[in-house]
């Protein structure tokens, strides 16, 4: 029955504003899968999970149920592209399916702009939806990512709150590994995998936020890891952009290149650098994917 | 009220509630069919090195009883027997049981071991929480009763070759001095005739696996206390010796976690009960092995509502150097050595802390019994929304059948001075039972 | 005569609490080696069915009369080994127990080697006196089948009903003017709003039972006799009253600590839980701000034990007046929460669902009770806390009733240091005294709820049944007697002895009533004559002891 | 009813705010039922990070007695050093959904105009956009350059709208992001 649904690509704002490398990393591994995906239209901002409902959670109810009136009921699916989104989405649809109060509340407010929410949406992160078509994956390899040895970040959003994700198990996570593992590359444990990227934490307490994240890349680099794959845009920009900041901090020297899940697997199923846009990264990926014989040199 | 007594009670599960509802049953003069589904009875008690709060010798005290049971005149035990089906009678019940095939004569076995130490195959044993291995045929425990072998079905050569039709091993066969192995031996089904039963089938622990913040099965030096106390048992799979999985060697501090897998939503809401004192006493045993050992008992409050529980708990602070941390470990990590590392919030400080132990004991619940809701199925017994068998306040020990009855931790968790108290009380709420209608 | 005694030896490794430390093996062969002894064995578990078995083959097989066991303590295990004699037609007077296990292997664990040869002293010692016992009988004694039960609350009438119900006549004794205890005061019973009069209601049921005989407004003067025959008088008024019953359960429950001097209890504005339970049941009940404080007068030093009850009764209480006035303002200020149990957590959770506020206090800085306000530290967020109270609850403890101690003298069974009633053994025997006949349940031995309490009723009448189901009773053949040609009656021994056992009979010479001896040997060694002998422990016995201890190397 | 301060510094006291208690069990009544194990400040990278000075457990405690004053004046500890990791959510033996009760006191702040800087300014664009980050002229420039379609966002003055609608603006401060709005445009 599932398999009937439409999907289509929420893409929220990070990605298309800000990382579209990621949005067309997943567009061509979809397309080469023959996973049919059409963009979301007209859709705002998730919102943001970490920021709008601590101003205000009725804002963060009510704007998250504008975005599921988007599709059409049982005929679409929405699959995400940023751990964020997922759980805005997920938690408002279950938020208003558990809470019928609720939900006349928030559409007493969508009638100012003639929309209304009926019924729950299937929402996913396009995460979940690459891991349950893995063996499609692995039938349309051809670039064993060989040598690659991945720090994995699955992020907190990605996994939580579990009850209402339901997806992994957020403290015996294993979806992305096994991912990594099929496209020929080796993921390596490391001691503050699940601990958070600190990307939230930028908003609050710059300081912070750094020493979160030199906590983890220290991790990495002690388990020996050549590169860091994460499944959320925020995660994606702490990782890559704020490197740099953490180098200055502490007087390190981290260059780990950071690529998306997608664009892992766009680089097995065969897509180069300029498919993929990868020198628009913070840290260029080129060089290492060369030395691995992943990329070509030319 | 005579001696003569002609009833016949049913007492389901030989542990210590079992093992008390029977002797007081079989010497006011009621004939005791005890049901034990494994090769003796003994129950969880027999598995604990020492009972608190007086550290008496777990085995020591029950040994004894294990013995009156077994030499009683009025008290039949059906070992590696397991109730099936029941009907309902004009009085009483009818029970189908179905025995197990030991492959050993019990009337035969003199327990020489020399059977045992033929036998070639090697198997992990339950009784030890898997930390050691014993033969395919075996003595259940060393003080265990009846005092005769069994052969385990599964893994057995000749048995598992038997049914191939190929003649393979059979060793003990040829080295038992008492003819004592039967082979040909079936499982047979048979119906008794009961007036009452008593569902004494106690409890298990629970398996703290999913908890994967704990790190239990991930990280080999943290077990569960169940597994801790074989190992500091004298007869367990070490000999008594505190020693880490995964090197051997001997800690010098232990962490004991408090509320594994109870007062938790996730898992079971309740409250386990003995889990505060029993930790206590492993605390304690540490320090009586090695003097130089430390532990610490995290705990979220500090339970000791028994007899000298409390005393025993302040004894274990000022003489055995017992650290108690309020506070629930959030989780485990390990170092390179795979000492385990406690994160938590030290809640008599106030600091957001962590721990380097050698070695960590998970206090997990105890659980209703695996086989306990299918037993109570078949008895129509009703339980409550954990499992256990449901009881009332003013009718603690009778369940919503007549005539059927309950005793120990199938009704809850309990330590072993509740059980016995249950186990009486439903042995004399039994005998009224019984008498009713008569005078 | 010598030739006649052939004694067999049996050293326990107990696993390795024995075998680990003494060198079991190495005993064996030295015990081989002492006068009489024709076989010596040794066990992993002397005490399993294998190592009884090995007893009664090695009894079989070479004919012995005497048997050593070096074990454990006699305490747990001698019956069990006298049993076994007697089953293979040995006296069980005959069998001679050398405690090797926490006489040495505990004690010096340290020194295996001494440990070692301890333990041959031991059993040279033992082996000594085995060749100088004497066949004893045990005696038996009719048995009345009847129970006095001493006290009518939740717990006494639950045994009464039981006994009742199975034919046994039923005596029970209460100091109120009616039967019921502490249940009278409750509104309710956790965790279900169970009204304690459907738990009282078995109060008609004995009231009509024929086989039950009730004394209200009563007291015990004196208990005589032993068990079988307990002579009881109790004084009801100005009337005595004497009649004899076969056994005793003891059902005096427990008295719910008056915490005068602390928090500024007054009864009025601060009272008690139980002072609550009768506010309510009243309907004088109208407050709306309340303060509750758990663990006052318990887990301190003069009482450092945990009453078990409280926790719960303080949110029953609480749990009624937020029902009742769901605005009301409820803070429970505690130490730890005791809900153990199934239910119990979860009348905690949903107590703390209803808003009812739980918050801790630190033991060494207790919260302040003034006129309008508790003023309670929180340590964990280090600030003062101010409540406002129309009423301030205090959870206070089960404390023993002071008559306990005269009653327990006069039924010659101990107390704790806090004045409940001391069981014979607290796993195994929780509802047994030491003392045979005499039994114990409800919170006069610790406190207890009310299903623990009606289940230990119900075990009492387990054990008193056991008794009184059968006609007659054997007691312990090893007692003393006066030898009255050296008694010089000066009665020395009858104010020493505990059991009562020592008495002027009719021609007025001090004898011992045997079947209340317990061979303890208080008189003997108290008295100035030398007339007292212990049967089982006779000068020679000890002197031999004595004697084969000094001829060790 | 207002929790008041007697005295600043040594020998304050609080007192029990129970209509702020109200309001927060009225958002999410699983504040209730915390029974104060501190799993969640053990799990916490936040409390590990800054030595026990931002504490989830305290945050709660301190919901539960309905201190307002703590949590919204003095902000100790600081609710919004909370990551929203939801690693307490996930291990909470009670199933108190700590986040989501932290951000019932954040919005509390948001409220009392204690709003920090970084949170304003996304909840202005959000507003005034529709989405978190605008469009720039240059990421429209990459987006053709990967073959990336024209993607359509939700349409400002509906999203206006439907947040005015229910007072969002009258949360937020505007003065100090009216310069950047300015940039924006330009």
């Amino acid at each position: 029955m599932k398999k009937d649904l439409n999907h289509k690509l929420f893409l929220g704002c990070v990605i298309p504003a800000r990382l579209p490398f990621i949005e067309s990393s997943a567009k061509k591994v979809f397309e080469n899968l023959d996973i049919g995906m059409t963009n979301m239209e007209n859709a705002s901002c998730c919102p943001d999970p970490t920021g709008i409902p601590a101003v205000d959670q009725t804002t963060w109810l009510t704007l998250g149920a504008r975005n599921l009136t988007l599709v059409e009921n049982k005929k679409d699916d929405i699959i995400s592209l940023c751990s964020g989104c997922v759980e805005t989405l997920k938690m408002v649809d279950h938020t208003l399916t558990e809470d019928p109060a609720k939900l006349e509340e928030v559409n007493k407010n969508l009638a100012k702009i003639d929309r209304k929410l009926e019924g729950s949406v299937s929402v996913k992160h396009a995460g979940q939806l690459l891991y349950e078509n893995l063996e499609l994956v692995k039938s349309k390899i051809v670039k064993p990512l060989k040598g690659l040895k991945v720090a994995v970040h699955y992020g907190c959003h990605f996994l939580s709150p579990s009850e209402i994700i339901k997806w992994d198990d957020p403290f015996e996570p294993k979806t992305i590994d096994e991912i990594v593992g099929v496209l020929g590359a080796e993921s390596l444990e490391y001691d503050s995998k699940l601990q958070c990227c600190g990307n939230p934490m930028l908003k609050t307490d710059k300081d912070l936020a750094y020493s979160l994240l030199y906590k983890k890349l220290s991790d990495m680099e002690k388990a020996g890891v050549n590169c860091i794959t994460v499944v959320c845009p925020s995660c994606f920009l702490q990782f890559d952009y704020q490197q740099k900041a953490v180098n200055k901090k502490y007087g390190t020297n981290f260059k780990f290149p950071v690529l998306y899940l997608t664009e892992l697997i766009a680089l097995a199923l065969g897509y180069n650098d300029q498919d993929l846009g990868l020198k628009l990264h913070g840290i260029k990926p080129k060089k290492m994917l060369q030395e691995l014989n992943i990329l070509s040199k030319e | 009220m005579s001696s003569e007594n002609t009833k016949n009670v049913m007492i389901i599960g030989g542990g210590i509630a079992g093992i008390q509802s029977s002797l007081d049953l079989g010497d006011m003069g009621f004939h005791v069919d005890l049901i034990e589904q494994e090769p003796c009875i003994g129950g969880r008690m027999a598995q604990l090195d020492k009972t608190l709060p007086t550290n008496d010798c777990s085995i020591c005290i029950l040994a004894p009883k294990l013995s009156d049971c077994f030499r009683h005149p009025n008290i039949k035990i059906h070992s590696m027997t397991k109730v099936e089906g029941i009907a309902k009678k004009d009085r009483g019940f009818s029970v189908s049981l179905k025995r197990q095939a030991r492959f050993v004569k019990e009337d035969l076995c003199i327990n020489c071991g020399m059977c045992v130490a033929k036998c070639p195959t090697k198997v992990l044993d339950s009784f030890d929480m898997k930390m050691r291995k014993r033969k395919a045929i075996y003595l259940y425990y060393l003080q265990g009763v009846p005092a005769v072998m069994a052969i385990d079905k599964v893994n057995c050569l000749h048995l598992k070759n038997l049914e191939k039709n190929k003649n393979v091993c059979g060793l003990c066969q040829q080295v038992c001095p008492k003819d004592a192995i039967d082979f040909t031996e079936k499982d047979t089904i048979y119906d008794l005739e009961t007036d009452a039963i008593i569902m004494a089938n106690g409890s298990n622990q629970y398996d703290p696996t999913p908890l994967y913040a704990y790190g239990y099965k991930k990280y080999k030096n943290v077990i569960t206390s169940l597994e801790y106390e074989r190992m500091i048992s004298a007869s367990g799979p070490t000999q008594g010796h505190i020693k880490r999985l995964s090197d051997n060697v001997h800690p010098n501090n232990i962490a004991f976690i408090q509320c594994v897998g109870s007062r938790d939503e996730h898992t079971n809401p309740y409250c386990s009960s003995i889990c505060c004192t029993y930790s206590t006493k492993h605390a304690i045993l540490s320090r009586e092995h090695d003097e130089n050992l430390q532990s610490y008992i995290f705990y979220i409050d500090l339970r000791a509502g028994g007899k000298g529980f409390q005393k025993y708990i302040n004894r274990a602070k000022n003489e055995y150097g017992v650290k108690y941390i309020r506070g629930k470990v959030a989780e485990i990590k390990i170092d390179e050595d795979e000492n385990p590392i406690l994160f938590y919030e030290d809640l008599d400080t106030f600091e957001v802390s962590s721990k380097k132990v050698g070695l960590v004991i998970l206090a997990c619940a105890m659980i209703p019994s695996k086989g306990s809701e299918k037993l109570a199925k078949t008895l129509g017994v009703e339980l409550d929304r954990f499992n256990f068998v449901k009881s009332s306040i003013d009718s603690p020990v009778k369940t919503n059948v007549p005539g059927i009855f309950a005793a120990g931790s199938v009704l809850g968790p309990m330590d072993i001075p509740h059980s016995v108290i249950n186990a009486s009380g439903a042995a004399a709420i039994t005998a009224e039972y019984l008498s009713k209608g008569e005078k | 005569m010598d030739d006649d005694i052939r004694i067999g030896i049996f050293v326990c490794h107990c696993g390795t609490n024995i075998g680990g430390i003494v060198d079991v093996p190495a005993v064996t062969e030295y015990a081989k080696s002492l006068p009489h002894v024709v076989f010596t064995q040794r066990n992993l578990y002397t005490c399993s069915e294998t190592g009884l078995n090995a007893i009664k083959n090695g009894i079989k097989d070479n004919n012995l009369n005497r048997v050593v066991v070096a074990a454990c303590t006699p305490r747990t295990h001698e019956p069990l080994f006298r049993g076994i004699c007697s089953e293979m037609g040995v006296n069980p007077y005959f069998f001679e127990f050398v405690n090797i296990r926490e006489q040495c292997a505990w004690v010096h664990q340290k020194d295996k080697k001494k440990a070692t040869e301890k333990a041959k002293d031991l059993i040279r010692m033992g082996a000594a006196r085995a060749a100088l016992l004497e066949a004893l009988d045990k005696y038996q004694i009719d048995v009345k089948p009847s129970t006095l039960i001493i006290g009518g609350g939740i717990s006494g009438m639950s045994a009464a009903q039981v006994l009742a119900n199975q034919g046994y006549e039923t005596i029970i004794i209460e100091n109120d003017t009616e039967l019921g205890g502490q249940l009278r005061f409750h509104y309710s019973l956790y965790p279900g709003e169970l009204d304690p009069q459907k738990v009282l209601s078995i109060k008609d049921g004995l009231l009509k039972n024929p086989k039950v005989k009730i004394y209200t407004s009563s007291k015990i003067k004196n208990i005589d006799g032993y068990v079988g025959n307990f002579d009881i008088t109790i004084q009801k008024g100005e009337e005595e009253i004497k009649f004899t019953v076969g056994t005793i359960i003891v059902a005096t429950g427990a008295d719910v600590l008056k915490p005068v001097g602390l928090y500024n209890y007054d009864g009025k504005k601060v009272i008690t839980q139980k002072e609550l339970e009768q506010l309510i049941k009243s309907g004088g009940f109208n407050h709306k701000k309340i303060v509750m404080i758990q663990c006052v007068g318990s887990r301190n030093k003069e009482r450092p034990y945990c009453s078990s009850i409280c926790c719960m009764t303080a949110m029953k209480n609480a749990r009624y007046i937020k029902k009742k006035y769901p605005d009301s303002e409820i803070v429970i200020l505690n130490r730890d929460i005791y809900t153990s149990g199934t239910y119990q957590e979860t009348y905690y959770r949903e107590a703390r669902e209803m808003g009812i506020i739980f918050t801790r206090y630190n033991k060494l800085k207790p919260p302040q009770v003034g006129k309008d306000t508790v003023t309670y530290y929180n340590e964990s967020l280090k600030e003062n806390i101010e409540l406002n109270y129309d009423l301030v609850v205090l959870s206070t403890p089960l404390v023993s009733y002071s008559e306990s101690e005269e009653l327990s003298k006069m039924l010659k069974v101990p107390l704790d240091e806090f004045g409940f009633f001391l069981e014979a053994h607290v796993k195994l025997r929780p509802v047994d005294f030491a003392t045979d006949g005499i039994f114990v349940c409800g919170t006069c031995k610790w406190p207890a709820n009310v299903p623990e309490s009606i289940s230990q009723g119900y075990a009492a009448a387990s054990r008193v049944t056991r008794i009184i189901s059968k006609s007659s009773f054997s007691v312990e053949g090893s007692t003393a007697w006066i030898d009255q040609d050296k008694c010089i009656a000066c009665e020395v021994c009858l104010k020493k002895c505990s059991y009562g056992a020592i008495a002027r009979d009719e021609e007025d010479r001090v004898v011992v009533r045997t079947v209340l001896c317990k061979g303890c040997g208080a008189c003997s060694t108290t008295c100035p004559e030398h007339a007292i002998h212990i049967r089982h422990f006779t000068d020679d016995q000890i002197e031999s002891e004595i004697t084969a201890l000094m001829e060790g190397d | 009813m207002i929790s008041n301060i007697q005295s600043k510094g040594m020998g304050m006291t609080l007192t029990i705010d129970y209509d702020f208690r109200k309001q927060i069990q009225g958002f999410n009544l699983s504040v209730n039922y915390c029974f104060q194990c501190a799993t969640c400040t053990g799990i916490c990278p936040v409390a590990k990070m800054t030595n026990g000075e931002f504490n989830p457990r305290k945050l709660i405690e301190a919901s539960i007695l309905g201190l307002k004053d703590k949590l919204i004046e003095l902000q100790q500890p600081n609710v919004w050093y909370c990551l929203t990791c939801q690693k307490c959510v996930e291990l909470c033996p009670q199933h108190v959904e700590l986040t989501e009760i932290f951000d019932v006191i954040k919005n509390s702040c948001v409220k009392s105009g204690k709003i920090p800087d970084a949170f304003n300014s996304q909840a202005i664009t959000v507003l005034e956009t529709g989405v978190a980050l605008p469009f720039s002229d240059a990421i429209m420039k990459r987006r053709q350059k990967l073959g990336l379609d024209d993607y359509k966002t939700a349409d400002p003055k509906e999203i206006q709208t439907l947040l005015k609608g229910i007072g969002f603006d009258k949360l937020l401060r505007f003065e100090t992001t009216e310069t950047n709005e300015k940039k924006g445009e330009k």
